[in-house]
């Protein structure tokens, strides 16, 4: 038992020293990329806590994305507020826009809140793209000024990449306290079993919504981040296909896990990039992996080894 | 290690041969950051068609000053974001000289902030842009501003008396142009009777065209990248002329518009049908190469190179980016049209590069109409 | 606030109370006019063939059913229009009747849940691990501990709840339910599947939940588990037909009259 | 704004709700036969759109033919889908969540794969009945149109007598509705689930046909044609194919008419906030049947 945890904290040491000196020794297109799947690994703990803790499908989180995105050009931009405001009205907007559409939605299940998330989240492209005066519609925003902390800019990849796993690291660690204290023991007894779940006191139209909400104030964390780091955000980033690639995450994580969260980021940014080697068939082969995912791997990336573990034990 | 897709042609092997070098010969690298893929794949694979013919021409003729000319080719998938990642690629990893590219006005915004501070040239295949292009004086521009082509299309409604005229336009390009058409009608006497948007991923446009066909217009005017809206407007019984912007002036997009193609005039560049004697030659070459005939977008894809690669020959090879951006900066005669990169829209065209073309059973023909200042 | 059973002497007034339960589904009445009482501390059971309206009864009780008429009642306060989080927090605890434990959970886990009620960590004290947040988790591990050996499930703490065999499934609802401290346990079928081992293991626990004070409801066919029963009522075509001992109803003509021809 | 012109806008809502109609058609049958969403119906207009357009012009097949070729492809492809994916699935019984994962996947791929082998082209196939137009009141209507349409009206008949008088068609609402039942009484769960994938294909296929003169097939189109189905769907109560059509003329309807009153930016906000509106308030659909929180 204390080897196991001991080699377990040796294995997290490697990874985080590896994560430390990778700047310095990937070029600046891998770093982009991994700055990449940072932004997406929080955007994508949002849904993975939803569809993992509480078995919610979300397909909105573009929206959110997109308002931490755009909450953060339209600040800094037009009206010439500091970053880390902008950053703190994009949260603000979604955890609002979370509540309201959450509370009546959230009292479907299944595939019928799947797919009224979809459709909140098409309406709000649609949102994006004709309240040009705010967005700035097809064209975007641009020239927003990079995120810095007493005067240390982080202005280039390389540097961003610290930001954005250091938030990253501290989301996880935070997820993974809430999935193990009390309420993340009552999300995954309303997944495992509502009607119990009930009897135990739980309050799970309640706690879905907390939890929609905590979803909604993660994607625009992530897109606030994103905003900066790209300094230009227009609508095409928001659409409903990315919503579909952040839930994607969680899928080819193993939705149970909040450190696998990474993996999946991983997956989405690097694999299409390995793939588009191949040309106009690289999505078909994307397209395929999931399908092979969803199919013959219920839990993901995640349940790899404990597949390999079990057929070690026959 | 570079995941990027590259295109590279076996041609330096063949620009050695021919010139006979006896050193290895470094290639000259540019970048091209096209979309082939995604929303404006429509506009970014002609393109592609028109740089890789380019590169070929040159390589065979001696390549940049003896050395080969390399081409770095780059999808963005039609994303902004993944434009930026790309151009990042291409300018800090790959070092390449200049950039042919993007497609889209949204990319070019955002890949400005990256390549200007730089001075690295861009010749992008989009108008003039948002206010922040103006200080961006190594962004060049290939094909004309928005307000350029609502002159043109308005100018030809005049031309045929045309006072009240309907306005049909998609959510993304065809937006942008009627922005800068709103404010135009008195200058050239009209009067937009009707005016109906539609989203660029609408299948059916029916009951916008409807609006506009009840406003008895004189013309309708269809600013969109897409055969959606003609096709529409013949289905409720149009039968007034439709004048469309360059957009749809490829042959793809009218086999799509089926039927409802004929009769449509578009203000536009090459009529490859009936060149203008600075095209014939680069019509030539195209067919020859691909067996079918170009529009504009392969033009301006041809021209991009060629107008790079003649600034490369004549700054030094090691040239600082500025001093080649520099070099760009200056009239060019291009297949497409008349350049002039020192004019204030980094474009220099005009009313007069114009070409007015009716279609009839999928093919072009030269309208005798051409518009002035 | 409730006047109806102050006449009652304190020592035995019923710490449940139903009065005038009646429903129906479309027209059909599956329940007509139920009134019992059960007192603090001791066993009730409710038997009748299938379509007696037992289930509906039951779920009546525990709150997941709104009844057209009639009133529920806890230690005298009217709970008819209380939702089932409301009834948990009264003490009023349910089990089912094909074990709803919560399957990806471990033994450990689905004990502690027992304790949601009474706890209080929130979702800001949990991320941030809080001193009060840490504490509060250990003890309620701890308490899980004790309550899973107890309960005979030490060596299947770590275990997932849903690779049990369904008798310990049964076990671990109630252990769930246990630590809930309850004061009214609404028992479902709890023997359907059980070997007859596990039925007298389970009839013991009942026992035992009783003499601590709990108060018990329980619906089965299983008559060998029901004779743990202080009453029983007998429940056909959605009335009481009998009251009385186990023995009393299995000598009732009536309930007879109502097996064998039902 | 004149009565020409309100005419004009219902007659292009009208033959849009019988689009998103037959779409919902589909997917109510697949919902109906399986307890799935199939997030996918829109690809398989795609697959039947393009096969046909494959079919005509590429093999040079007769019209009839070609149609047929379409439809079968859509058949082969919901019984390949059934086999493949869905089987092994239900063998490990996986959750809602992850049906609805697996048919998202599908259409992506299905999407590339059309793409890939296909094209980026739209693709136009002539109309029933021709190209020609005929004149009401003013307003314009394409004959192929009211050919939609009356086909529409026709399926959803058959589906009707298919339901309530074949043994097939029983079997395949027993084998959903109560698995376990229909084993005992001896019909193959599996081979009924297989039947419904063929059929929901086949009504998929054959609505890619029918809107192919109309708007064009090209393959990203699955995705928003899978959502307006599903909004007409969920407005019939999602089991009732005559239900599908109800719904597909609520939203057709008032998409047009938003049009005509508001911004036409705004006429999928419309159609789908009437979808949510439903699902939250009227969540048994227009005409308050049953069956649908089932999964």
């Amino acid at each position: 038992m204390t080897k196991t945890v001991l080699n377990g904290r040796l294995a997290f040491a490697a990874v985080m020293l590896v994560g430390l000196i990778l700047p310095a020794v990937f070029e600046r297109h891998m770093v982009d990329l991994l700055v990449y799947a940072g932004l997406y690994t929080i955007a994508g703990l949002g849904v993975g806590l939803l569809l993992g803790q509480c078995g919610i499908v979300n397909l909105a989180q573009a929206l959110f994305y997109g308002i931490g995105a755009y909450a953060s050009a339209y600040s800094t931009v037009t009206l010439g507020w500091s970053p880390w405001s902008g950053i703190l009205l994009g949260i603000a907007i979604s955890v609002a826009v979370a509540l309201v559409i959450g509370f009546p939605l959230l009292r479907l299940h299944g595939f019928f809140l799947a797919l009224a998330t979809l459709a909140a989240g098409t309406i709000g492209t649609i949102f994006f793209f004709e309240w040009d005066w705010l967005t700035g519609g097809t064209l975007g925003i641009g020239g927003l000024p990079p995120l810095s902390v007493l005067g240390f800019e982080f202005n280039s990849p390389a540097r961003f990449y610290y930001l954005v796993w250091a938030v990253v690291i501290i989301l996880l660690v935070l997820s993974s306290n809430l999935v193990s204290g009390r309420p993340g023991l009552a999300m995954r007894a309303l997944r495992d079993s509502a009607p119990a779940a009930e009897v135990m006191a739980v309050n799970i139209h309640a706690i879905r919504t907390k939890i929609f909400a905590l979803s909604a104030g993660l994607g625009a964390l992530a897109g606030s981040l994103f905003a900066h780091y790209s300094t230009y955000v227009s609508v095409e980033s928001f659409t409903v296909q990315r919503s579909i690639v952040f839930l994607l995450i969680p899928v080819i994580a193993g939705a149970r896990s909040i450190w696998g969260t990474v993996a999946g980021a991983l997956f989405v940014t690097f694999v299409p990039e390995l793939l588009s080697g191949f040309g106009d068939a690289h999505q078909m082969l994307f397209g395929i992996m999931l399908v092979l995912v969803v199919t013959l791997m219920p839990d993901g990336l995640a349940g790899i080894p404990a597949r390999v573990a079990r057929r070690f034990a026959r | 290690m570079s995941l990027g897709k590259r295109i590279f042609f076996g041609a330096p092997a063949l620009a050695m041969a021919l010139i006979g070098a006896s050193a290895a010969a470094e290639p000259v690298r540019i970048g091209a950051l096209l979309s082939t893929t995604g929303g404006l794949a429509g506009l970014g694979i002609p393109q592609r068609d028109g740089v890789l013919l380019a590169q070929k021409l040159i390589n065979a003729n001696g390549g940049v000053g003896g050395e080969p000319l390399e081409i770095l080719m780059e999808d963005d998938g039609s994303n902004p974001d993944a434009a930026m990642t790309k151009v990042n690629t291409l300018v800090h990893s790959q070092g390449v000289k200049a950039i042919v590219g993007p497609t889209g006005i949204a990319q070019t915004v955002a890949i400005g902030s990256v390549t200007q501070p730089l001075n690295i040239p861009v010749l992008a295949f989009t108008g003039i842009g948002p206010a922040v292009e103006n200080a961006r004086n190594c962004v060049f521009h290939m094909t004309p501003a928005q307000g350029l082509n609502a002159r043109a299309l308005l100018s030809y409604a005049k031309e045929i008396g045309a006072k009240r005229v309907g306005v049909l336009h998609d959510s993304g390009y065809g937006q942008v142009i009627w922005g800068v058409m709103s404010k135009l009608g008195d200058e050239f006497g009209v009067e937009f009777v009707q005016v109906e948007k539609f989203e660029l991923s609408a299948s059916d446009a029916t009951a916008q065209a409807a609006k506009v066909k009840a406003s008895e217009p004189d013309a309708v005017i269809v600013l969109s990248s897409l055969a959606t809206p003609f096709r529409n407007l013949r289905q409720v019984g149009l039968t007034a002329p439709i004048i469309s912007v360059h957009g749809t002036a490829t042959y793809e997009i009218v086999k799509a518009m089926g039927d409802a193609a004929d009769n449509i005039v578009h203000a536009e560049f090459l009529i490859a049908e009936d060149p203008l004697p600075y095209q014939v030659e680069f019509v030539a070459e195209f067919q020859k190469e691909y067996g079918r005939l170009p529009k504009h977008f392969e033009a301006a894809g041809y021209d991009a190179v060629m107008a790079t690669v003649a600034a490369l020959k004549r700054a030094s090879s090691n040239a600082a980016p500025d001093a080649l951006c520099q070099e760009v900066r200056t009239p060019y005669q291009g297949a497409f049209a008349q350049y002039d990169f020192t004019a204030k829209d980094l474009g220099g065209l005009t009313l007069s590069s114009f070409s007015y073309s009716l279609l009839t059973k999928g093919k072009f023909s030269r309208l005798p109409f051409k518009a002035s200042q | 606030m409730n006047t109806v059973m102050t006449h009652a002497p304190v020592k035995s007034q019923p710490l449940m109370a139903l009065r005038g339960v009646a429903h129906q589904f479309g027209g059909l009445v599956v329940l007509r006019d139920v009134s019992f009482t059960v007192s603090r501390g001791r066993i009730a059971g409710l038997i009748g063939p299938n379509g007696s309206g037992k289930t509906t009864l039951f779920n009546i009780a525990s709150g997941f059913l709104r009844p057209a008429n009639g009133q529920i009642f806890i230690d005298g306060r009217d709970i008819t229009a209380a939702s089932v989080q409301e009834r948990s927090r009264q003490g009023l605890i349910r089990t089912f009747q094909t074990p709803k434990v919560f399957q990806h959970m471990s033994v450990r886990e689905n004990i502690e849940m027992g304790l949601y009620a009474t706890t209080g960590a929130g979702f800001l004290a949990s991320m941030l691990a809080t001193p009060g947040a840490r504490g509060e988790r250990a003890r309620i591990r701890r308490d899980a501990q004790e309550v899973g050996e107890r309960f005979g499930l030490g060596s299947h703490l770590n275990t997932r709840a849903g690779d049990l065999p369904a008798g310990q499934q049964r076990i671990v609802e109630l252990a769930r339910a246990y630590m809930t401290k309850p004061r009214v346990l609404l028992l479902d079928e709890p023997s359907s599947g059980l070997s007859s081992d596990e039925v007298e293991l389970l009839r013991n626990w009942v026992r035992t939940l009783s003499n601590e004070g709990i108060t018990v409801l329980l619906v089965s066919h299983d008559m060998g588990l029901m004779s743990v029963c202080d009453t029983v009522h007998a429940l056909y075509f959605g009335k009481i037909i009998a009251s009385g001992s186990m023995a009393a109803i299995q000598a009732d003509p009536m309930v007879r009259e109502a097996y064998l021809g039902g | 704004m004149n009565s020409t012109l309100i005419i004009q806008s219902l007659m292009a809502g009208l033959t849009n709700s019988f689009v998103y109609a037959l779409i919902g058609i589909g997917i109510a049958v697949i919902y109906r036969g399986t307890r799935i969403i199939n997030a996918m119906q829109g690809d398989f207009a795609v697959i039947g759109g393009m096969l046909t357009v494959f079919g005509l012009v590429s093999a040079g097949l007769p019209y009839v033919w070609a149609c047929a070729l379409g439809i079968a492809a859509g058949a082969a492809s919901g019984l390949l889908i059934d086999v493949v994916c869905v089987r092994p699935m239900i063998r490990r019984q996986a959750d809602d969540e992850a049906f609805l994962l697996l048919t998202i996947g599908l259409a992506f791929t299905i999407s590339a794969a059309v793409l890939y082998i296909g094209g980026r082209e739209a693709h136009l196939l002539p109309g029933i009945g021709g190209n020609g137009t005929v004149e009401i009141a003013g307003a314009f209507m394409s004959v192929h149109a009211i050919f939609l349409i009356a086909i529409s009206l026709l399926v959803v008949c058959g589906l009707w007598l298919f339901y309530r008088k074949t043994i097939a068609g029983l079997s395949m609402i027993a084998a959903s509705v109560d698995p376990d039942g229909a084993t005992s009484i001896g019909i193959n769960v599996a081979r009924m689930r297989g039947y419904t994938f063929v059929l929901g294909g086949a009504i998929g296929a054959l609505a890619g046909i029918l809107v192919t003169p109309l708007i064009s097939v090209s393959y990203q189109m699955g995705l928003g044609l899978t959502l307006k189905g599903f909004a007409a769907a969920i407005l019939g109560g999602l089991t009732n194919p005559l239900g599908a059509v109800l719904g597909g003329l609520v939203i057709g309807l008032s998409e047009s008419l938003a049009v005509v009153g508001l911004s036409s930016g705004y006429k999928d906000v419309v159609a789908l906030t009437i979808m949510l509106l439903m699902m939250v308030l009227m969540p048994n659909g227009l005409l308050g049947k049953a069956g649908r929180r089932g999964g």
